[in-house]
């Protein structure tokens, strides 16, 4: 496995070099990367909020309440599994595989050291957006086939925030490419050796704020919003459908931020070494600032998560879009220098100006 | 010292007599009573209730005048075989829920009320628990 | 051809999350716009003025304490200040200004509860609400130092109350006093400076001072229309003409009015309660003598207490016995949930939970 | 209380409908229901010896007590000492036990906090009945354990026991929050005797 990118053809090779055998282990180092994050995921989250409201988290089961998130697991795992008698039983059945394999697909692509990755797609960007549509639809699935008012409602919330979030994410990652000109999400991250979040920060911005509305975490969790429709999609699954629509909720958090720390802060680039270590760190500080945004923000109403998206989010991506291909046409070889505080500035000037333009709910004239 | 608003009451609607700081009107003449007290500035309809005398039920609303500060009370006897009495929530929206409440558990049927039925007791309840001589079957 | 659209009926049923107790409203939704909305009452109803007739005076307080259990103290007041009125009993003016204190105490606690639960639903998984119990906490021990309880504190007798302050509890009452403005700080800089709270609250709920007045609510409601009225200045009972503090009046009736007026109110319950303690006589007369078999004479009176939910009364007719012959008590939350239809209809589900959620209604108090 | 489906009303008819479910349940349930079955000294001696059944249960059981998701179903005063317990002074996050979860289908643990009025004893007895299977349920309060004060009323239910069977009894009006603690620590003791075997005996 030298430095060669590792599409090896099928042949006189040795075993080890063998297609198959790679794809193998990267799958069983994915999943177990992807299970363990997930686990530790829901234990930081109970804990940090805890930490944010002035409490302790689970700290009785195990050292620190570090196997709290097991013990979930395997609870929920015990217990019975009801399927609601007027439901549409093979969409109940499916929903939560529709849901649950495409968040763990995305994995394949990402990029965790110099020359470990499963899939060297040289499309890997289209894959990403591709596959992380899926579980969309296995969302609104859920909410569909359990009968029942509030979880149709959740659905059908879900599948417009999704669809229409999809876009601006979409455009972000294009600004993306015009700088590394080049798909393979591997190429991005080589072709950063400084972070794109410093080249491109309103790409960033736009990109984080759309990926927080698709896997609808605070302030967009309008789809599974406990406060107005009880329990959203996942309100007719008990046991292990539910298991894997709750894992779903942290399985799209983890990739999200394995996906934002890949693409905007430098994947496995680290100040000292390169690999697995500094994107998982990275991955660590994306998540906390997720779990900062829960912890404080209420929600937004749904039309006005729509109008945010189709009214703020939508022009931003197009201006950045404009921006980049303009820097990249007139002057392409720019120094740093100069691109970062300038694109800076930019970000500045383009969220002050379509702030203004974009008031959520404001109708009635100020009274204090 | 009877408020001066008793005095105008009594000439223009027959009401039995003013005692004290109430006014005792006959059940039929309540709307117009209302309507009356309504137009001279208490237009706060304050509380409807009702209490079980073993022969007649006694009626009492309150009502305030916000801005001089200043409150009245009405009350009316309706006799036992058949408590009717208009309904003032055509006037006033906020009489709705309590003279539900008041037929739910009292009995008293308030005519022209457009959705009187019970309030807090379940469909198939017998009886009218707060009476008297209401037994808990139970 | 336009698209054949059928509305659904959902019941916001007595078991959901934001709806503050066993309160059921059955919603006709047309997507997510509210057609028509039909509170249905009744989960909560025990008979209470029924079981009061069976109970002699004295019995009947603890009865009293558990009508509106989130701001107990208030209730026992008319009760109490109605078996005054027909028995003759005079109170002396010590324990008149514990009553102010105690009840003082007991408004800002179950505003905060108010203030709190209004942004848990929506959506802020609890912080605000957690920072805001941390004051409730100190109140809860404050008034256990005094009663004994909790939450179910039977504090106030006929002609005072029932047990002295204890000596440490002025001093720590005014420690609290002189902290709290600094966590109302906290709590504005929390609320007002959200942009989603406020995008969510401003011109949501638009309730007219017509409409207000035709329907009798009172008390946050119906002050946040613009109509100016208190009962503790108005028609002032116990000692509350020797306070002067000024009452919070709102312009457009939304939930931000509702939101600003209850905030408001903990401040100027802050100074009644500051002037209060300066102006308390000492001596240790804390209660007139009362004999234990309590037979009042022949008489009916009405008497009404400003509750913070609203004008709180209690119509007691007594027949010369020891046991009242009916005791009806003017639920003010009862009536400001009439004003549910024309608030909610036309609102969207999301904004519908949030106008309830403002009009802060406790269930013990709404069913008697 | 099973629901055919040609019963299901229209809407206006809807409330007598309600009303007949709460009258017949009146009826039907005027003596306590008989308590759950856990096992004592010596069963649990008897069963011991196989070894490979308690080394499951244990696993289980852990797994349960580690982690009861209550469900949001409060009705009265003492859901406020609920919250006051839930909240940072008195955590029950460090249980594991903060998961709110709105809906019965997720949730292990009917926190019965509150009197309950005759009104809301089918709607109790739907959402035990819909949660999935392995639940407990805690009778919180004197209203809760024997109908407290309200005893003696027309419409409150006494206990309910009579509706759904109790596992753990917490007295106090409302209780404390150390009393409530105490009285979820009583429940998991329960919980670490039970067995997979003797689940539907």
């Amino acid at each position: 496995m030298d430095d060669a990118v590792l599409v090896t053809t099928i042949g006189a090779t040795p075993w080890y070099e063998n297609f198959w055998v790679h794809l193998a282990i990267g799958a069983v180092v994915a999943i177990a990367f992807f299970f363990f994050f997930i686990v530790m995921y829901i234990w930081t989250e109970r804990r940090v909020i805890g930490l944010f409201q002035g409490r302790l988290g689970p700290n009785r089961v195990g050292p620190l309440g570090l196997i709290q998130s097991v013990a979930d697991v395997i609870k929920v795992m015990f217990k019975e599994d009801i399927v609601p008698d007027k439901s549409d039983k093979l969409l109940f059945w499916l929903a939560p595989f529709m849901a649950f394999v495409p968040v763990m697909m995305i994995l394949a692509v990402v990029p965790f050291s110099e020359n470990f990755q499963i899939v060297n797609l040289n499309v890997g960007i289209l894959y990403v957006l591709a596959v992380s549509a899926i579980s969309s639809i296995g969302v609104f699935m859920s909410g569909y086939a359990g009968n029942n008012k509030y979880g149709l409602i959740g659905g059908m919330r879900g599948l417009a925030q999704f669809i229409s979030y999809e876009i601006p994410l979409i455009l972000s990652l294009a600004s993306l490419v015009l700088i590394s000109n080049t798909f393979s999400v591997n190429g991005l991250v080589q072709a950063q050796t400084l972070p794109n979040i410093l080249m491109m920060p309103l790409a960033f911005v736009v990109y984080f704020v759309a990926s927080l509305a698709e896997i609808s975490r605070t302030p967009f969790d309008i789809v599974e919003c406990d406060s107005e429709i009880v329990a959203g999609f996942n309100i007719e699954y008990s046991s292990m459908k539910f298991a894997m629509l709750y894992l779903v909720e942290y399985g799209e958090a983890v990739v999200t931020s394995v996906l934002v720390a890949t693409l905007f802060l430098g994947g496995w680039h680290g100040f000292f070494i390169d690999g697995p270590i500094p994107l998982i760190i990275k991955m660590v500080l994306v998540f906390l600032f997720i779990l900062w945004i829960r912890a404080t923000l209420p929600r937004l109403r749904v039309d006005q998560s729509m109008g945010f998206c189709w009214k703020f989010l939508l022009p931003v991506a197009l201006v950045n879009l404009l921006f980049t291909a303009a820097r990249m046409t007139f002057f392409p070889d720019l120094s740093n220098w100069i691109v970062i505080p300038a694109s800076f500035v930019f970000t500045a000037i383009v969220i002050y100006l379509f702030a203004g333009l974009f008031k959520p709910g404001r109708k009635v004239a100020e009274n204090d | 010292m009877t408020k001066k608003i008793y005095e105008e009451l009594q000439e223009n609607c027959e009401c039995a007599r003013i005692c004290g700081d109430y006014a005792e009107i006959v059940p039929d003449s309540l709307p117009d009573c209302a309507l009356f007290l309504k137009d001279n500035g208490y237009d706060y309809l304050d509380m409807i209730t009702a209490s079980d005398h073993i022969d007649e039920f006694i009626l009492t609303y309150t009502f305030k005048n916000l801005k001089d500060k200043d409150d009245v009370m009405l009350r009316a006897s309706v006799s036992r075989e058949n408590p009717e009495i208009p309904s003032l929530s055509n006037i006033w929206i906020g009489a709705d829920f309590q003279e539900r409440e008041l037929y739910d558990l009292m009995g008293i049927i308030f005519t022209g009320h457009n959705n009187l039925k019970r309030i807090v007791l379940w469909d198939g309840f017998e009886g009218h628990p707060q009476r008297k001589d209401y037994k808990n079957v139970a | 051809m336009s698209l054949r659209t059928e509305e659904f009926v959902v019941n916001v049923g007595p078991q959901h999350p934001s709806t503050h107790g066993v309160f059921r409203m059955r919603f006709t939704l047309d997507g997510e716009i509210v057609k028509d909305v039909e509170p249905i009452f009744g989960y909560l109803h025990r008979g209470v003025e029924k079981l009061m007739e069976m109970r002699t005076y004295k019995q009947g307080i603890p009865m009293t304490d558990r009508l509106d259990y989130v701001s107990a103290i208030n209730n026992n007041w008319p009760y109490v200040l109605a078996v005054e009125e027909l028995a003759g009993i005079s109170v002396p003016q010590r324990a008149e200004f514990m009553r102010v204190i105690m009840s003082e105490m007991q408004r800002i606690s179950s505003h905060i509860l108010a203030v709190g639960s209004q942004m848990n639903d929506m959506g802020s998984f609890y912080t605000v609400f957690m920072y805001m119990f941390r004051e409730r906490e100190k109140l809860t021990d404050l008034m256990e130092m005094v009663t004994g309880q909790r939450m179910m504190y039977n504090y106030m007798r006929f002609g005072g109350v029932s047990m002295d302050f204890p000596a440490e509890f002025v001093p720590q009452l005014k420690k609290f006093i002189k902290v709290f403005p600094k966590y109302m700080a906290e709590y504005e800089d929390m609320l007002y400076d959200n942009e989603i709270f406020l995008a969510r609250t401003k011109g949501v709920g638009c309730f007219k001072p017509e409409d207000a007045i035709n329907i009798s609510t009172s008390g946050p409601v119906l002050r946040s229309t613009g109509v100016d009225y208190d009962l503790r200045r108005d028609k002032p009972y116990s000692v509350y003409d020797k306070f002067e503090f000024d009452v919070p009046v709102g312009k457009n009736g939304d939930v931000y009015d509702r939101v600003w007026v209850r905030m408001e109110e903990m401040k100027q319950s802050v100074r009644i309660i500051e002037q209060a303690l300066d102006m308390m006589p000492g001596g240790n007369r804390f209660c007139s003598k009362v004999p234990v078999a309590l037979h009042i004479p022949e008489g009916f009176t009405y008497k009404e207490i400003e509750s913070p939910r609203g004008m709180l009364g209690c119509y007691l007719e007594s027949d010369g016995s020891d046991k009242p012959y009916r005791c009806h008590f003017r639920a003010p939350a009862f009536i400001n949930l009439t004003a549910l239809k024309t608030m909610l209809v036309g609102q969207k589900l999301a904004d519908a939970i949030i106008i309830f959620g403002s009009v802060d209604l406790s269930m013990g108090e709404v069913d008697r | 209380m099973e629901i055919n489906p040609q019963m299901i009303p229209s809407l206006d008819d809807a409330d007598a409908y309600e009303g007949n479910i709460v009258e017949d349940l009146r009826r039907s349930s005027l003596e306590p229901l008989p308590e759950k079955v856990i096992l004592s000294e010596e069963e649990l001696k008897e069963l011991n010896r196989n070894i490979i059944v308690t080394t499951l249960d244990d696993a289980i059981n852990w797994a349960h007590k580690a982690s009861l998701w209550p469900v949001t179903c409060f009705t009265a005063c003492c859901t406020f000492e609920f919250i006051a317990t839930s909240m940072a002074r008195f955590d029950i996050a460090r249980f594991g036990m903060e998961v709110l979860r709105p809906s019965p289908r997720q949730a292990d643990l009917l926190m019965a906090a509150g009197t309950l009025s005759w009104k809301m004893a089918p709607q109790i007895k739907r959402i035990y009945e819909q949660m999935a299977e392995p639940k407990w349920v805690v009778a919180m309060g004197a209203c809760a354990i024997s109908g407290g004060i309200f005893q003696d009323s027309y419409a409150v239910v006494p206990g309910y026991n009579h509706i759904i069977p109790v596992d753990v009894y917490i007295p106090g009006c409302p209780p404390r929050p150390e009393t409530l603690l105490y009285g979820l620590e009583q429940l998991r003791n329960k919980i670490g005797h039970e067995s997979i075997r003797l689940e539907n005996k």
